[in-house]
């Protein structure tokens, strides 16, 4: 697979390491479910067989953090971008 | 000149052919001499020597020759070469000729033409597809020692070399605009059209001769014969500086994203590479466009006895007599379903054999021409006969039943296009009923297909889809192409009707020739209700052997859906895989191997502790000092109690620059590092440092280090060295995924800087030799845990930290990377008045459990900071990563094996790590096991073994004695639980 | 009928045309006791069990492709029981025991072959981890034993022990380990179990689960609806997706683990082995191929098939443990979905649906686990409770912390 | 100093001998390197630093520019490695220019860095890095963070000719130099004095 990093260009996979869902996000300690909700967080996944947010990091290259979203059926790969980009707003 | 003498070659022409006669090769097959031509494969070498027996069959071990002339061959598999460059399986038909080339063929015992395993073909019937699964069960214990190694010695084709292959490997990169895979009429077109417009142009063809099947044709091109425009088309390439022609180079895969696996076979046409060339090489393509334009693939026809030897494709003895001069048989029958195998009568009679006829089921209502003299049935071949090779068929037709005597079959099915590359990814082939052939499903992106690949079969058309698809190829990378003009092709019929039908007989009709699958077999599966394709071939082993069904497949889907009473296309495929020819292991795995598998990272100060003679070990990529023996020293106790010893009472010296550092900075640099470690850090002052752990987000222990506050706004924090990266991964993780708003920043110097851990009553005093005298090294000035920039004499900026691993008074000195060797020496110089010795990690490891530190194996990712007794470092007061998780009962249950100390109660007894404890008394099973011995090691310090470990409730048991069981080294030993610090409990040392 | 030696002769004679089929291709019925969801290794044990072993017989087993199409077709085929943790060894202690027994209890030779499983380690800290591991089987009566390099050397003299970058250093040997005939696996159980009753359903894919009143009533397929009492997944590399038609989500990511076979060779290799410094293990199949595979590609996927790199990768383990195999040629390489845990452990256990009941979770590790995986399943699916080998594989262990983690790598699947 | 594990060999020929070698390379021996990094939200401020202190725009994609006595190079976002030509004071010079613009950290002695060029450059470094080096694709000046034969790998254009600049952490200097040689071998290679101070 060739992944298109933001930064670098495009890259075969193995510059990058895998994370996973990307649409999890590390639940608030402070809450009263924080327990329930941090065991969802570590454990549970949607895994779906199709379009999938999901986290990238370019180990090999620009060590970026990156959110792919990528098909589970055909690995088609829809676009990359870097994870910082969805909080510098 | 003088013309060489060269022995007779029975069967080769005197003329023609793509052969250099002025360049005569000598080779062996079965110990046999024989001679070719350059330009022959070894197949076309062993058809002009009249050679027809070239192996046997995989089940059965029937005689089997030659059925094709390419990469589909299923038949004709040799050993090549000798000792460990011997190349089990290797087809004949792609195997270049090369002066001294040796060959054998395999399978046969005692030899080719006296095969005594051929007996299993009495048992045919026995033998039947799935015999295996109904058998061999009584007495169960045969199955081991007496079926399945007759089964396994039966089974197996070529032998294995036995030492390391010799040759070298390498991998290299590539990337093009567009990837045209073959390089027949309509590759070269494809590349041509392309590289006009300006692509940058790959060609991959896995001949050693591009051309494809104009080579083994007599059709001319643009006026001249087929090679030769082939010829042109090759020069113009080469002109072009944006086109890169690779001969000998299989693309074998086909991979997501334009990314396809090619194998150049560099040096397989010599007899040992050339110094510094490797044998072959792995190219990894990544490509915007491809074009597939590899052709097709002759189908075989059923009828019984079809696997005789002199039973070929047509198409493969058209390209042995056109292509090599080389006459696959003398009286030849023809039996072909299709326009295109009647020009094999025309093209073999030209070289002389006598064509004795062409039988075609077809009602043909316009026949193709024929030489006079051949004649032409309309009707089936039902069956070859002879012994170990064809003498005779006997035909039906014109109403009656013949016996034709041949010495060659050459049959057709009509052509299969190759479409392997365009369904690796998962797409198959679409069955296009009306034209008898499979045509590209969907296709993976960015491909197109053309040529005989494409179903456009005669040659006008292959042209014409190979200039299409380069067109389309630029167009859609934004560039223009003009369609270019054709040339003129003599007109050629693809006309076919496909011959499906079995005649019916009691004798073996061959679907798949290598693994002796019979359409009596695929029937069998039908009935026994294997008819999905999949699991007939699962069942029969049908397209499951070297050549992966290239010629069985079809015939094989053609029987099952007339089985099932459903067109073919209702049938489906079985699932096409890479490689599309078998690849050689070596060379997927290029260069990495023996010491050059994976890199060895070397520590700034290695050439230093290779000088001293250090034992190296392994540690992670790195290689570490283990001891430094020294003259009497007999083992590595006694190095690693000296070393120990003058550690402990003196000082002692260790590299230990392997582990992890990270610079950290910015206004948030505390928040961060805060954020991080699991225990409170807030509070570290500048010019401190302090031990930290930190966990997973599941709570577990994920590494611990050293965190030193350098200044307000940065840190240095160490990893241990097996998990820096993951650690490094794990910030970065963290800062740019959880927290990104955090303004911190953050860099690994692990290569930047050499560390040298300083440790011993006497290690300030051999400090004070190498550190700038103006710099205050006093208790008071630089206490337990304090760290400090300073010079050294020779002016080095270093730093220095009193921490300790060993549980000494203790420095680590961490000098610039290209300062360590001067380092270290000029600590060992001052050093030898004082007692100094270089440690190594088994000291290191003795020492830091006579002291009760954690490390590797204690930090195995089962562990919780409670288990290792740091629950104490947990702080309650912040949020971290595993703040939540590692709060939970099962992570704080005080009945789980906990961190505590082991002594022998004989302390003459020697502990091993692994051992399991079990109650004094008990047998020792399940229900006994209490946990297990981490680490253990000599005490050169309390003069016997002492080891760590997890037992269950282990702090609450001090003073009890349990047994350490070592069952798998046959050691049993009592000891005694205790606290994990051995020496200096109170960490006097430390801070004295 | 009854398969043996007699049974073979006799239909050769007859020409082999009076073979009937080894199951019958049933036709889904409106309602059964249980369903049982996929056709692989792990369902169609679990069928048989319920039907043997409980004497439940309205059984189905739905498979939406061929049965053995799955993991259970694609596996490299290892068996062994050398696990480490106590959750762990006696489960897969009794799958090896029904191993051993199997062929006999299904009258169909699936090959079991105790050639022994070695692995290999290369340093002081793989080595205490071997021992640890050794240790614990022992304790639970499980065979090991320790070998150094002189016996590894006796064993398999071809390894590289003298210019490798990773030297050989010892290995731990399980004698009763080995390899088993991977499709065999799916047809002896589904052959056995139909000639107890049980209808194999094939190309009938589960499309929906349908609940009434918060309990199972049966699944929707491609086949139409089929009513059960209970319904059973064991979807391997499916189960999230097989999961997700009933709301839940579980600890488990999908990914693609590839499988290699090399062309056919007389024999070599006289066990399984594997390389403790690369990912890279093999053993040599009855018919010849060198199977052998190495790490999964680490990416979520459903596609059934790897990428470039990693057949690399494996291939540059092969060559560093063993470079006499470098002119043996791969022949085909392929992929298989695995349900990789957070643990890398299964579950087997009870869901927040009643009457819906998982069996997933099995990584790269569950086709060793068949027979063991089956008999517990059914016990459970016939009991409603967990059977005693099998009680650390519980759903909720996952939040509770009561994890079953071997390898210590913590919920990163693709890590397992 | 004596030529260690993570220097280059003593100059000369190696591999297939020949008229011309194929692949020319040359150990950069005295530069001084740094890591420089933006602070959050800061990289206007740095760039303006830079661009003060130094005369040239600090790249936003991987490329190097040269500035007065100082190249910055690309390594990742908001991220670059600054290169001195010879021994200098790295942090407190950049601190200097940037002051709280950006984090400075001194790597003058974390990498081998070395110049590769010759005839054969781009089909040697097409054994193992895994980037387009093709004129129409990789410009001079062009930089890429990638890695080569498992070493992590730092490589920028030098000069049309071609020539390039790579460099590797130093405890895998030895690994990759064994990995050049390797793929230099068939076509003859030379290594010629290292440039810079210590020679
Ligand atoms: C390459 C590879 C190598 C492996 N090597 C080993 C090894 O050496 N040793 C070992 O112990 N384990 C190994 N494994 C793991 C092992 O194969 C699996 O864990 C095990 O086979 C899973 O159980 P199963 O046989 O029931 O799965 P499967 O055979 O995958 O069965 C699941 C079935 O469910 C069906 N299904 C899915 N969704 C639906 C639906 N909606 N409706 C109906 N049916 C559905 C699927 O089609 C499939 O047939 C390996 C796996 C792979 C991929
Ligand atoms: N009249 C008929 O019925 C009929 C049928 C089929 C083919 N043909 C003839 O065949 C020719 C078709 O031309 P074409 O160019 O499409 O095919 P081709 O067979 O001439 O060329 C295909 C080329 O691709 C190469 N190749 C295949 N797979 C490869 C791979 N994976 N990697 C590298 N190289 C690979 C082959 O070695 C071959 O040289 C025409 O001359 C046509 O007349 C005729
Ligand atoms: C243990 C084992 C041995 C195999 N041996 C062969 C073999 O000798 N020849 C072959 O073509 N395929 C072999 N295969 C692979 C199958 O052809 C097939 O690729 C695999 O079962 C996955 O199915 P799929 O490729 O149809 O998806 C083997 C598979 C396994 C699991
Ligand atoms: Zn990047």
């Amino acid at each position: 697979m060739r992944i298109p990093c933001p930064h670098c260009g495009s890259r075969g996979h193995e510059e990058f390491a895998y994370y996973g869902d990307a649409s999890l996000v590390r639940p608030d300690p402070a809450t009263a479910d924080a327990e329930q909700a941090f065991a969802e967080f570590v454990y549970l996944r949607d895994n779906p067989a199709g379009p999938h947010r999901e986290l990238w990091y370019h180990a090999q290259g620009c060590q970026s953090w990156l959110v792919v979203e990528r098909d589970t059926l055909t690995h088609e790969i829809r676009g990359a971008a870097d994870v910082r980009s969805r909080a510098s707003t | 000149m003088t013309v060489p003498t060269v022995p007779h070659q029975s069967a080769r022409s005197a003329a023609g052919g793509l052969i250099d006669r002025s360049r005569p090769l000598r080779f062996r097959f079965d110990g046999r001499d024989f001679t070719g031509f350059a330009g022959d494969t070894l197949a076309s070498a062993l058809v002009a020597n009249g050679v027809r027996l070239l192996g046997r069959s995989f089940k059965y071990h029937r005689p089997r020759g030659l059925l094709s002339a390419g990469p589909e061959e299923p038949n004709a598999l040799v050993e090549l070469r000798g000792g460990d460059r011997r190349e089990p399986n290797t087809r004949a038909t792609v195997a270049e000729l090369f002066d001294g080339l040796e060959a054998t063929s395999q399978n046969r015992w005692p030899s080719l033409g006296f095969d005594l395993l051929a007996v299993n073909r009495l048992l045919g019937p026995a033998f039947a597809a799935g015999f295996y699964y109904k058998t061999f069960m009584w007495p169960a214990s045969f199955w081991e020692r007496v079926y399945e190694p007759m089964i396994r010695r039966a089974a197996g084709l070529g032998r294995i070399a036995t030492g390391p292959d010799p040759d070298s490997y390498e991998k290299a990169f590539a990337f093009c605009d567009l990837l045209v895979v073959g390089a027949g009429p309509a590759g070269l077109t494809a590349a041509l059209a392309a590289a006009r417009a300006g692509l940058r142009v790959l060609l991959a063809e896995e001949d050693f001769r591009p051309g494809g099947r104009l080579l083994g044709e007599t059709r001319r091109v643009d006026g001249v014969g087929g090679a030769d425009w082939v010829g042109r088309q090759v020069a113009e390439l080469a002109s072009l500086p944006n086109v890169r022609v690779m001969l000998r180079t299989s693309v074998f895969g086909s991979y997501d994203h334009g990314t396809f696996g090619a194998i150049e076979r560099v040096n397989d046409h010599v007899p040992v590479p050339p110094p510094f060339e490797p044998r072959q090489r792995l190219w990894r393509i990544v490509a915007r466009r491809c074009v597939l334009a590899t052709g097709a693939i002759e189908r075989p026809l059923l009828f019984a006895d079809n696997d005789l030897p002199g039973v070929m494709l047509a198409g493969a003895a058209r390209c042995y007599a056109n292509r090599f001069a080389a006459l696959a048989g003398r009286r030849v029958v023809v039996f072909a379903d299709n326009d295109d195998a009647w020009r094999t009568a025309g093209d073999l009679g030209a070289l002389g054999a006598e064509v004795v006829a062409v039988v075609d089921p077809r009602p043909l209502t316009h026949r193709p021409a024929l030489p006079a003299g051949v004649e032409a049935i309309t009707g089936t071949v039902r069956r070859a006969l002879g012994g170990r090779s064809v003498r005779a068929v006997e035909v039906v037709g014109n109403g009656d039943v013949r016996r034709l005597d041949c010495d060659l079959v050459a049959m057709s099915g009509g052509w299969m296009p190759t479409l392997h590359l365009a369904s690796h990814q998962g797409a198959r082939p679409r069955w296009d009923e009306g034209r008898a052939r499979f045509a590209p499903g969907s296709v993976p992106p960015g491909m197109g297909i053309a040529g005989a690949a494409n179903g456009d079969f005669t040659t006008r058309a292959a042209l014409a889809s190979g200039a299409e698809a380069a067109v389309a190829a630029a167009t859609a990378l934004g560039r223009r192409a003009g369609q270019p003009p054709l040339p003129e092709v003599e007109p050629e019929s693809d006309a076919h009707a496909p011959l499906w039908a079995v005649p019916a007989s009691r004798r073996k009709c061959f679907v798949d020739f290598q693994n002796d699958v019979t359409v009596a077999d695929v029937e069998l599966a039908g009935r026994e209700g294997f008819r999905s394709p999949e699991l007939a071939k699962r069942y029969t082993t049908l397209g499951m052997a070297t050549d992966q069904g290239k010629t069985a497949n079809l015939n094989a889907l053609a029987l099952l859906a007339a089985d099932r009473g459903q067109p073919i296309a209702a049938t489906g495929t079985t699932t096409y895989r890479p490689p599309y020819v078998p690849v050689a292991i070596a060379a997927l795995a290029g260069p990495h191997r023996g010491p050059d598998f994976r890199p060895t990272r070397l520590t700034a100060a290695h050439g230093w502790a290779v000088e001293q003679g250090a034992v190296f070990m392994e540690a992670g990529a790195w290689l570490r000092a283990q001891y430094f023996p020294q003259a009497g020293e007999p083992s590595w106790l006694e190095s690693m109690t000296r070393e120990v010893n003058a550690t402990r009472r003196a000082v002692g010296v260790c590299d230990v620059s392997t582990l992890g550092k990270i610079d950290v900075q910015g206004p948030d640099a505390c928040e961060f590092i805060e954020r991080l470690y699991a225990n409170g850090m807030r509070t570290l002052a500048v010019g401190r440092a302090r031990y930290g752990i930190m966990l997973r987000e599941d709570g577990m222990v994920l590494d611990d280090g050293t965190v030193s506050r350098l200044a307000e706004q940065r840190y240095l924090v160490t990893t241990t060295t097996a998990n820096a990266v993951a650690v490094f991964q794990h910030m970065q993780l963290c800062h740019q995924v959880h927290w990104p708003t955090l303004d911190v920043q953050f860099v690994s110097v692990s290569d930047q800087w050499a560390q040298f851990s300083v440790a011993g009553p006497r290690s300030r005093d051999l400090l004070r030799t190498v550190v700038a005298p103006d710099h205050d090294l006093s208790n008071e000035a630089l206490p337990f845990m304090a760290v400090a920039a300073v010079r050294l004499v020779d002016g080095t900026r270093a730093r220095l930290f009193r921490i300790s691993f060993s549980g000494e008074h203790a420095y680590e000195i961490a000098v610039p990377a290209r300062a360590a060797d001067g380092c270290i020496r000029a600590l060992m110089r001052a050093g030898g008045p004082l007692g100094a010795a270089a440690y190594g990690l088994e000291a290191l490891g003795a020492m830091r459990i006579e002291k009760g530190h954690v490390a590797g194996n204690e930090l195995n990712g089962q562990t919780s900071a409670h288990d290792l007794g740091l629950g104490r470092l947990l702080s309650t007061k912040k949020d971290y990563i595993g703040a939540v998780m590692a709060r939970r009962g099962a992570l704080t249950d005080p009945a789980r094996p906990r961190l505590v100390g082991f002594a022998p109660v004989d302390r003459s007894q020697r502990l091993g790590a692994g051992a399991h404890f079990v109650p004094v008394g008990a047998a020792g099973n399940a229900a006994d096991d209490q946990g297990f011995m981490t680490s253990a090691a000599y005490s050169p310090t309390l003069g016997h073994w002492i080891g760590l470990g997890l037992l269950a409730r282990g702090p609450e048991r001090i003073g009890e004695r349990v047994v350490a069981l070592d069952l798998v080294r046959n050691r049993r030993v009592e000891v005694e639980v205790c606290n994990p610090a051995f020496v200096d409990p109170n960490g006097d040392r430390l801070r004295g | 009928m009854r398969y043996s030696i007699l049974s073979v002769l006799g239909h050769a004679l007859a020409g082999n045309r009076r073979w009937t089929p080894a199951w019958r291709d049933a036709a889904p019925q409106p309602h059964y006791d249980v369903v049982i969801v996929g056709g692989g290794g792990h369902g169609l044990a679990t069928a048989y069990y319920l039907a043997k072993v409980h004497g439940v017989r309205r059984v189905a087993v739905v498979e939406k492709g061929y049965i053995g199409g799955g993991n259970v077709g694609r596996n490299t085929t290892i068996i062994r029981s050398n696990y480490l943790l106590p959750g762990n060894i006696p489960f897969y202690e009794w799958s090896l025991k029904l191993w051993e027994g199997l062929e006999q209890d299904i009258n169909y030779n699936a090959m079991v072959s105790q050639r022994g499983v070695l692995n290999l380690y290369h340093s002081d800290a793989q080595r205490d981890a071997f021992v640890r591991r050794g240790n614990a089987m022992r304790l639970h009566g499980v065979d090991a034993e320790l070998l150094d390099v002189a016996a590894i050397r006796r064993l398999a003299p071809f390894l590289d022990f003298d210019n490798a970058r990773f030297p050989i250093r010892g290995g731990l040997l399980q004698r009763r380990g080995g390899t088993v005939r991977h499709d065999a696996v799916a047809w002896g159980y589904a052959r056995a179990a139909d000639r107890l009753g049980v209808d194999i359903v094939q190309n009938c894919e589960v499309t929906g689960i349908r609940c009434d009143h918060g309990r199972v009533a049966g699944v929707e397929t491609t086949r139409g609806f089929i009513g059960a009492g209970r319904v059973g997944l064991a979807c391997a590399g499916n189960s999230s997706r097989v999961a997700a038609m009933a709301g839940l989500r579980l600890p488990i990511e999908s990914h693609v683990l590839q499988a290699f076979v090399s062309e056919a060779l007389k024999p070599v290799i006289p066990c399984v082995i594997t390389f403790g410094a690369g990912h890279f293990y093999v053993s040599q199949s009855d018919k010849g191929g060198l199977v052998f595979g190495g790490d999964i590609d680490g990416y979520n996927s459903y596609a059934q098939r790897g990428n470039l790199p990693t057949v690399e990768d494996v291939c540059e383990g092969g060559m560093a443990l063993m470079p006499f195999i470098g002119r043996v040629r791969l022949l085909r390489s392929w992929g298989g979905i695995m349900d990789m845990s957070m643990d890398g452990s299964p579950i087997i256990d009870r869901t927040p649906v009643d009457g819906l009941y998982l069996n997933a979770g099995w990584c790269y590790g569950g086709f060793k686990a068949t027979p063991a995986s089956g008999w517990c399943f059914a016990h459970l699916l016939a009991r409603d409770e967990p059977h005693p080998v099998a009680t650390a594989y519980r759903l909720d262990r996952f939040a509770a912390g009561r994890l079953v983690d071997e390898k210590g790598q913590g919920p990163h699947p693709n890590r397992h | 100093m004596a030529r260690g594990h993570d220097s280059l060999p003593a100059p000369g020929r190696g591999g297939r001998a020949g008229a011309e070698p194929g692949l020319i390379v040359r150990e950069c021996a005295g530069l001084a390197l740094a890591s420089v990094l933006a602070r959050r939200g800061a990289l206007e401020r740095a760039s303006m630093a830079v661009r003060t202190a130094f005369g040239v725009d600090l790249p936003l994609a991987p490329r190097a520019a040269d500035g007065r006595g100082v190249t910055f190079i690309w390594s990742g976002p908001a991220q670059w490695i600054a290169e001195f030509p010879a021994p200098v004071d790295v942090e407190t010079v950049l601190a200097a220019a940037l002051g709280d613009a950006a984090a400075i950290c001194d790597q003058s002695h974390s990498r081998l860095v070395i110049d590769v060029t010759g005839p054969r450059v781009r089909e040697v470094l097409a054994k193992g890095v895994p980037v387009d080096l093709h004129p129409d694709a990789f410009e001079v000046g062009d930089v890429a963070v990638t890695s080569a034969h498992h070493v992590g790998l730092q490589l920028r254009q030098l000069s049309v000719a071609p020539a390039y600049r790579l460099s590797v952490p130093r405890s895998y200097a030895g690994s990759f130099w064994t990995w050049l040689e390797h793929s230099a071998a068939e076509f003859g290679y030379e290594v010629l004095p290292s440039a810079g101070g210590q020679g």
